[in-house]
């Protein structure tokens, strides 16, 4: 399959040569530090606005990881939902809740202790749940699942699944413009 | 190397510790090469290519807002003043760099990159020619793009309240509920292309429109056709082109969302909207027009002939045939863009709430009904299966009665004859007004007095 | 595509653009350019269904959908079968995609012919409505409406399989509902419309147990293979399939009249007849298009694709009810005064002529009278509806008489109608219910001879020659009588008199169904289409058995799904098969009849004379010989019973709303007053009783624990509602404590052991 | 074995996530804006999301035709789509509280404790 669209395709062999382990390699690492610190970004930051822009950073990051994961739709449904929609949403949110944008709610300095022990206590259990459970192992080289396939399985065998997701989506849809129209009529 | 940290890593680890930190410093030979390899194509190509053309769409709106408004245009700056936006650009580097004290300096900062970097990278899957793409194997290359294009939003939001100026942040929040209500027409009606396409591939796209002007997915059927006007009038507002530049509409909202911006930063946004008209219209131009094909279906046949040489591929041949079909694409582009520019200096301005109405309550439904009128004509009338010139000859229209594809066959040459015809009125159109302009503009510019 | 199926979609799919551009832009279009605008996209439907009948007449070969052996379609070759795979379902035993529900498209004769006629009542009824709805208010909402009626009803007839009828039969009577309704600030309007709905829910319920009983022993509902696979359950017995399993005569019948219940909705049946006459309140051309010639012919048409799979039993049942229907509806039209009411029950009765027919086997009969039947009907009402606007609004016929002098095209046109339907000789009426009379007959000789032969009572087969017979009469006064009252005798309102007129954009499509309402019998030749219709199924489904059997036995098989049906012409004893046993004996019996019988069969023949003669001979004069005539003792009764309709309606608010209501109060009422009200009682007395020594220990023993127990919750709810603070960032906190100790002591254990 | 960071395997991938997970954890406990708890989901659904197609990739099914199953990769379109539709109501929910309470400070919101 491959071979084939590189036989159609002679000059694009030349220009972008199919990606080996070292450059997946060096992705992985540029885009788990990106999503990684960003996330630390997300925790430690004190401005609501630059957290939410930590969080595009890390959905980002995300969003090359599954690049790397051969789910390129799913990369791109990513990007699409979450940082061109859900995240402006949330940006839409912080403007509208805040009267200036230097809000800040500081956190005791009892839960900043007891928070940070436990996520410690939680991260290096998890760690070391994940190396003792799966050692490493050779990656596996698989046919590039093409998103033809995906589409086939989201209408196939998860046809329903996807129907009662689309349902909820409208039951939403209709529920927030409710809770917002219900906010205008307090307010009179 | 700290102790401690080696210990660290090895208590965590069951690894060894050499493999741990020489497999950081000790990136393969070819790791490096690749990323150099990468950053020097992004330099090289990459950056050349999007300000260039940039730059050359910011000229040409210039020139082309000076035709309609019966003046000259840039016309100081080299020959026809086409030297005017490098030496713009010059200007604005070496301006002063402003960040207003009240400002989020951070995001401030921050926002113009968000706003460019995005339209930067949707470059890497517009299919030039052929095999002149960047990254031709991305199966949801279109979708991809549509993707990339949405986050562009945020930077302008990000600019807009990082401004902490009240004009900004009405932009700004203009452009969000814009942006976002017109992102689903703009789907839908790419997703009617995608249909009678069958793929999201750009690259493949292309080489299905291959078979001359009756193969271009805008006159694959009646559907189609509507869905390029569907599409553009939503690429516009999700552009915040003309009409529909309410984020930075100057009479109301002084410069929208860029108002505090200066210099280099500035340059940026400019640079990221005539980029993102370019992408649009080069979308349009792969997703309905065929791409980088002419109309006769020619650098198709030649691609196949070269391909399929029997003395193997006639590399010399492609070359050529590549930098042909760039041209075509980029003129298609152009194209494109000339009209958003043409509407930007003919119609108003209308009120943000008559914008979303437009989108919400008169494309969206359109664009749907399309959708469900698309499918119904993708179900019961067949279409000649397979890639034109590989499969079959497009021009032999004889065969297509074999085939069952009568019906899309007369269809496809209606809707072609109905397109040309359009774009014969709509060129006689633009070349009268050019010709009677000049002529006006002679007058008005001419130092001789007007005789009365 | 085949260029018939392509042209007949084509024709479906233009009312659906119609439907979208005034659904859209009519109201900016506005009178009459919406109309215009509606009836241009049903006269280019028309000319496709014209061209597609032309194709079809031809014939070709080949197609996407086709099989190998029936590459062949057209008149009288083979139907053109596109089955589309819809929705995995997994199972099913015979279908063109194993493992999926499908849709698609089903076209043979009968489909084409179908077509021609809807999209020329439609074309028709779009003209005439241009003129008669010329004043409305909401005229662009009017043709919005047809379009997506028109859409609907073509859609349904050219579906493939029983799931899309079902759905378009939804939408037809959603378009039905809308358009009775058209007028929804009167109040009658908006009642009979819920009526109609209403009722035709409860038949599509027995459709939808129909269907799900098909669906679940066969998975899959598509028609050619439901003829295929039930072929043999017009002959009685058990069916087996290819599976194995054995598909009890029982089930067959259930699944029969479950599917027939859904058309005696649709085409308004005796139990469930009462919506047709209220709904007349819509506007007339509705009243014409969807109430006479299309819709209502749905139910027929239903019954008549799935005739070759129903069981005698299921069969007799539908005689049974058809025959009802039509005494029913004759007998009701017989005292009407509303003309529109008079042509409703018309058309019940009509309607019951066909189930009738199709009930008995007359499968050509039954479908030829839906045809013809179309035409005249619509013209019928298309004549009412110039009368009414000429009148100005007024439909009681007490009011008309003498009319032909103002409105003379109507006046003939409207004649030429009645002639139709008492079946004078040479107009259409009068082939198509004589060949239901005749096969009636060969019924009644058939069945009542066969019951003699199995050693039974011949029973009360004669009825089912006797009674429509009778009606035939009937149908031949009532129509007269309704055309004497409107345009004979003298004027009985002077004013009205003196305003009527009619209109050229009314009376051209008059003039149009009159002429097809003449030749539409002999000359059109629907009979040999129908005949043709009957062979392409027969054959398409031989080859469809073939297929089937093709690995498991090996023998051909015959279809016999039209065994049962009488032949349009008597064949040939010569002609037939050895391997037709029961086509041959049923011929046999059918040209003794027809023989043997001639006498009977002219008491039929002469029906239009005598009907019609007697009629006008009473109403020459309007009132005044009925006014007599009333006087004779029980007339007037049974005038009063007939002119509410038999009290169905109120039958049915009685047993059914009241009764319910009503009944299920007094039951609940009683067992309310005896059984609790005394329990109630009876128990107070003894709580009295006892409530002197529990008011003792109530105060010391009980409020002692009882304080007790309040004091300790309370405490305890003191304590434990410090935890309950409100704030979810404590909850989280809280939460993921005891997450990471759970976690940390899991790791030191799995790190120590 | 050539180590961790010549050869990516599933547990790189399975070690990030469980990072954004603490991450959004940490997010929820020390935010008192109700718009950071929100952040702080979407971390740990996107958390969710990476593990699901990491195990996708690696571990999965054989699906017809030769190719893979794709089930993770359905189940975390899945996910994200109930996580944009929760934002939408989270936020229509805070936009509520903030018009009664002025202020979206989620330790204001105890009217109902015990």
């Amino acid at each position: 399959m491959e071979d084939d669209a590189m036989m159609i395709f002679p000059l694009a062999q030349t220009i972008a040569q199919p990606p080996d382990a070292a450059a997946s390699t060096g992705l992985f690492y540029l885009f788990a530090i990106l999503a990684g610190a960003s996330a630390l970004g997300v925790v430690l930051s004190r401005n609501i606005v630059r957290t939410a822009v930590f969080l595009l950073f890390t959905l980002a990051g995300v969003a090359g990881l599954y690049f790397l994961l051969d789910a390129e739709f799913l990369a791109a449904v990513q990007l699409v939902v979450y940082a061109g929609g859900t995240l402006v949403l949330i940006i839409f949110g912080v403007m509208l809740t805040s009267k200036s944008p230097g809000i800040r709610y500081e956190p005791k300095i009892v839960e900043v202790a007891v928070a940070i022990g436990v996520s410690v206590v939680v991260a290096a259990a998890l760690v070391m749940a994940i190396v003792r459970q799966f050692p490493a192992e050779p990656a596996s080289i698989e046919r590039h699942p093409t998103i033809a396939e995906l589409g086939q399985v989201l209408l196939g065998d998860y046809l329903i699944p996807f129907e009662l997701i689309s349902v909820l989506l409208l039951v939403v849809m209709i529920g927030a413009a409710y809770l917002a129209k219900a906010r205008r009529r307090g307010g009179k | 190397m700290p102790v401690w940290m080696l210990m660290l890593a090895g208590a965590v680890s069951p690894f060894s510790m050499e493999s741990w930190w020489f497999g950081a410093l000790g990136i393969s030979p070819a790791l490096w090469m690749r990323v150099i390899y990468s950053l020097l194509l992004i330099a090289v190509v990459f950056l050349p290519l999007v300000s260039v053309i940039a730059m050359f769409s910011i000229w040409w709106e210039r020139k082309v807002a000076g035709h309609m408004q019966s003046r000259l245009g840039p016309n100081r700056v080299g020959p026809i003043g086409i030297l005017q936006s490098i030496a713009d650009g010059l200007k604005l580097i070496l301006k002063e760099d402003l960040v207003p004290r009240s400002a989020d300096s951070w995001l401030f900062r921050l926002a113009p990159y968000l706003a460019f970097a995005p339209v930067f990278a949707a470059f890497l899957a517009l299919p030039f020619g052929p095999e002149f793409t960047f990254e031709p194997r991305l199966s949801a290359g279109l979708f991809w793009v549509l993707a990339i294009l949405s986050v562009e939003v945020m930077g302008v939001i990000l600019a807009g309240w990082a401004s902490n100026n009240k004009w900004s942040l009405f932009g700004a929040m203009r452009e969000a509920g814009q942006m976002v209500s017109y992102e689903i027409p703009l789907g839908i009606s790419i997703l009617v292309g995608v249909m009678s396409a069958g793929t999201l591939n750009l690259v493949e796209l292309g080489f299905i429109q291959g078979g001359g002007l009756h193969t271009w997915l805008v006159f694959q059927n009646p559907f189609t056709f509507l869905a390029f006007f569907c599409y553009f009038i939503a690429s516009l507002a999700s552009n915040k082109r003309a009409p529909f530049d309410l984020p930075e509409s100057e009479s109301e909202l002084v410069a929208g969302f860029h108002t505090e911006y200066s210099g280099l930063r500035f340059s940026f946004f400019f640079f990221a909207e005539y980029a993102a008209m370019f992408i649009v219209g080069g979308i349009q131009a792969a997703l309905f027009l065929g791409g980088w094909n002419d109309p006769f279906g020619l650098i198709g046949y030649y691609h196949q002939r070269f391909i399929a040489d029997p003395s193997g591929i006639d590399h010399a041949g492609l070359m050529v045939l590549n930098v042909i079909a760039a041209a075509v694409f980029v003129l298609k582009a152009l194209g494109i863009m000339f009209v958003q520019m043409w509407l930007r200096w003919t119609l108003p301005r209308p009120r943000i709430d008559q914008v979303l109405y437009v989108c919400i309550k008169v494309l969206l439904p359109m664009a749907c009904v399309i959708l469900l009128g698309a499918a119904l004509w993708q179900l019961f009338v067949p279409r000649r299966p397979g890639l034109p010139w590989v499969d079959y000859s497009p021009w032999r229209f004889g065969d297509y009665g074999r085939d069952q594809a009568l019906g899309a066959l007369v269809t496809q040459v209606t809707l072609a004859l109905v397109g040309v015809g359009m774009f014969a009125v709509l060129l006689g159109w633009v070349v009268y007004a050019a010709i009677s302009g000049r002529n006006l503009k002679r007058r008005l510019t001419d130092p001789a007095p007007i005789p009365m | 595509m085949p260029l018939p199926a392509l042209l007949l979609l084509i024709s479906t799919l233009l009312p659906l653009a119609a439907f979208g551009v005034l659904l859209f832009a009519g109201r900016r279009l506005g009178n009459p350019l919406a109309g215009m605008v509606g009836t241009a996209f049903v006269a280019g439907s028309f000319a496709c269904a014209i061209a597609a009948m032309i194709f079809w007449l031809s014939g070709g070969a080949g197609g996407p959908g086709q099989m190998a052996g029936a590459a062949e379609w057209g008149a009288g070759k083979g139907p053109i079968v596109m089955p589309i795979a819809w929705l995995p379902t997994g199972g099913g035993i015979s279908q063109d995609h194993p493992g999926y529900l499908d849709v698609g498209l089903y076209v043979d004769s009968l489909t084409v012919a179908m077509f021609s006629m809807i999209t020329l009542v439609a074309l028709v009824v779009h003209l005439f409505s241009i003129g008669y709805m010329a004043h409305d208010r909401n005229f662009p909402r009017f043709f919005t409406y047809l379009s997506l009626f028109c859409f609907s009803m073509l859609g349904l007839v050219i579906g493939g399989t029983l799931l899309q009828i079902f759905v378009f039969w939804e939408l037809v009577g959603l378009c039905s509902y809308l358009l009775i309704g058209f007028w929804h600030e009167k109040r009658s309007a908006a009642n009979a419309a819920t009526k109609a709905f209403v009722t035709n829910r409860i038949g599509d319920f027995g459709f939808l147990i129909g269907m799900g009983i098909l669906f679940y022993h066969l998975g899959n509902v598509s028609l050619p293979h439901l003829h295929a696979m039930l072929h043999t359950a017009g002959l009685g017995g058990p069916v087996s399939l290819a599976d194995g399993t054995k598909f009890a005569p029982g089930l067959l019948t259930i699944m029969g009249v479950g599917l027939f219940m859904g058309a005696m909705g649709k085409s308004a049946q005796f139990p469930l007849h009462t919506w047709l006459p209220d709904a007349m309140e819509g506007p007339t051309p509705v009243s014409a298009l969807i109430h006479a010639a299309t819709m209502v012919a749905a139910g027929v048409y239903l019954v008549g694709r799935i005739f070759p799979i129903l069981t005698p039993d299921a069969k007799l049942f539908i005689a049974i009810i058809g025959c009802a229907t039509l005494t029913i509806g004759a007998l009701v039209a017989l005292v009407q005064s509303d003309i529109k009411r008079v042509l409703a029950y018309s058309t019940i009765s009509q309607l019951g002529y066909m189930m009738l027919a199709l009930g008995l086997g007359s499968w050509v009969g039954g479908m030829f009278h839906l045809l013809t039947h179309a035409f005249f009907k619509a013209l019928l009402f298309l004549g009412a509806g110039s009368v009414i606007v000429a009148a100005g609004h007024e439909q009681e016929m007490v009011r008309f008489g003498g009319l032909w002098r103002k409105i003379p095209v109507t006046a003939v046109t409207f004649l030429i109608a009645v002639l139709a339907i008492a079946g004078t000789p040479f107009f259409s009426g009068f082939y198509s219910k004589e060949m239901i009379l005749r096969d009636a007959g060969a019924f009644s000789a058939y069945a009542a001879q066969s019951a003699l032969n199995h050693g039974q009572s011949a029973g009360g087969y004669w009825l089912f020659f006797i009674v429509p017979t009778a009606v035939a009469y009937l149908t031949a006064f009532y129509m007269m009588r309704c055309w004497m009252l409107t345009f004979w005798g003298k004027p009985r309102d002077q004013k009205l008199y003196a305003h009527a007129r009619e209109s050229a954009v009314m009376y051209v499509p008059l003039v149009l169904l009159a002429v097809l309402s003449i030749i539409g019998g002999k000359f059109l030749g629907i009979e040999d289409l129908l005949n043709w219709s009957m062979r392409e199924s027969s054959q398409y489904c031989t080859q469809l058995l073939a297929k089937d059997s093709g690995a498991a036995a090996g023998g051909e098989m015959k279809f016999a799904g039209f065994a049962t049906a009488w032949p349009a012409h008597l064949p040939n004893e010569e002609s037939l098969g050895e391997d037709e046993p029961v086509v041959r004996e049923r011929t046999a019996s059918q040209r003794a009849q027809i023989e043997g019988h001639h006498l009977v069969l002219q008491f039929a023949f002469w029906a239009f004379a005598v009907g019609m003669g007697l009629a006008g001979a009473v109403y020459w004069k309007g009132y005044a010989v009925a006014e007599m005539l009333l006087r004779i003792p029980p007339a007037r009764w049974i005038r009063n019973w007939l002119y509410r309709g038999m009290y169905f309606d109120e039958l049915y608010q009685v047993v059914w709303v009241d009764g319910i209501i009503l009944g299920l109060a007094a039951i609940c009422r009683g067992f309310d007053r005896r059984v609790i009200d005394g329990a109630v009682n009876g128990t107070a007395a003894v709580t009295r009783g006892f409530s002197g020594l529990a008011g003792w220990i109530d105060r010391w023993v009980v409020d002692g624990m009882v304080n007790g127990a309040g004091e300790l919750a309370h405490g305890f709810g003191a304590a434990m509602r410090s935890a309950q603070s409100g704030r979810i960032r404590l909850y989280v906190m809280v939460l993921m404590a005891a997450v990471a100790l759970g976690l940390a002591g899991a790791v030191l254990m799995a790190l120590s052991g | 074995m050539s180590g961790l960071l010549s050869q990516v395997g599933l547990h790189h991938y399975l070690i990030l996530a469980a990072i954004l997970f603490v991450c959004g954890l940490a997010t929820m406990m020390l935010k008192r804006n109700a718009i950071g708890i929100l952040m702080g989901v979407e971390l740990i659904l996107n958390a969710a999301n990476v593990n699901l197609v990491a195990f996708n990739h690696y571990r999965h099914a054989a699906g017809a035709a030769g190719g893979i199953r794709l089930d993770g990769q359905v189940f975390a379109i899945f996910v994200i789509v109930l996580a944009a539709a929760e934002a939408a109501v989270a936020l229509a929910i805070f936009l509520s509280f903030y018009n009664n309470f002025t202020t979206i400070d989620v330790e204001r919101a105890t009217q109902l404790k015990g």
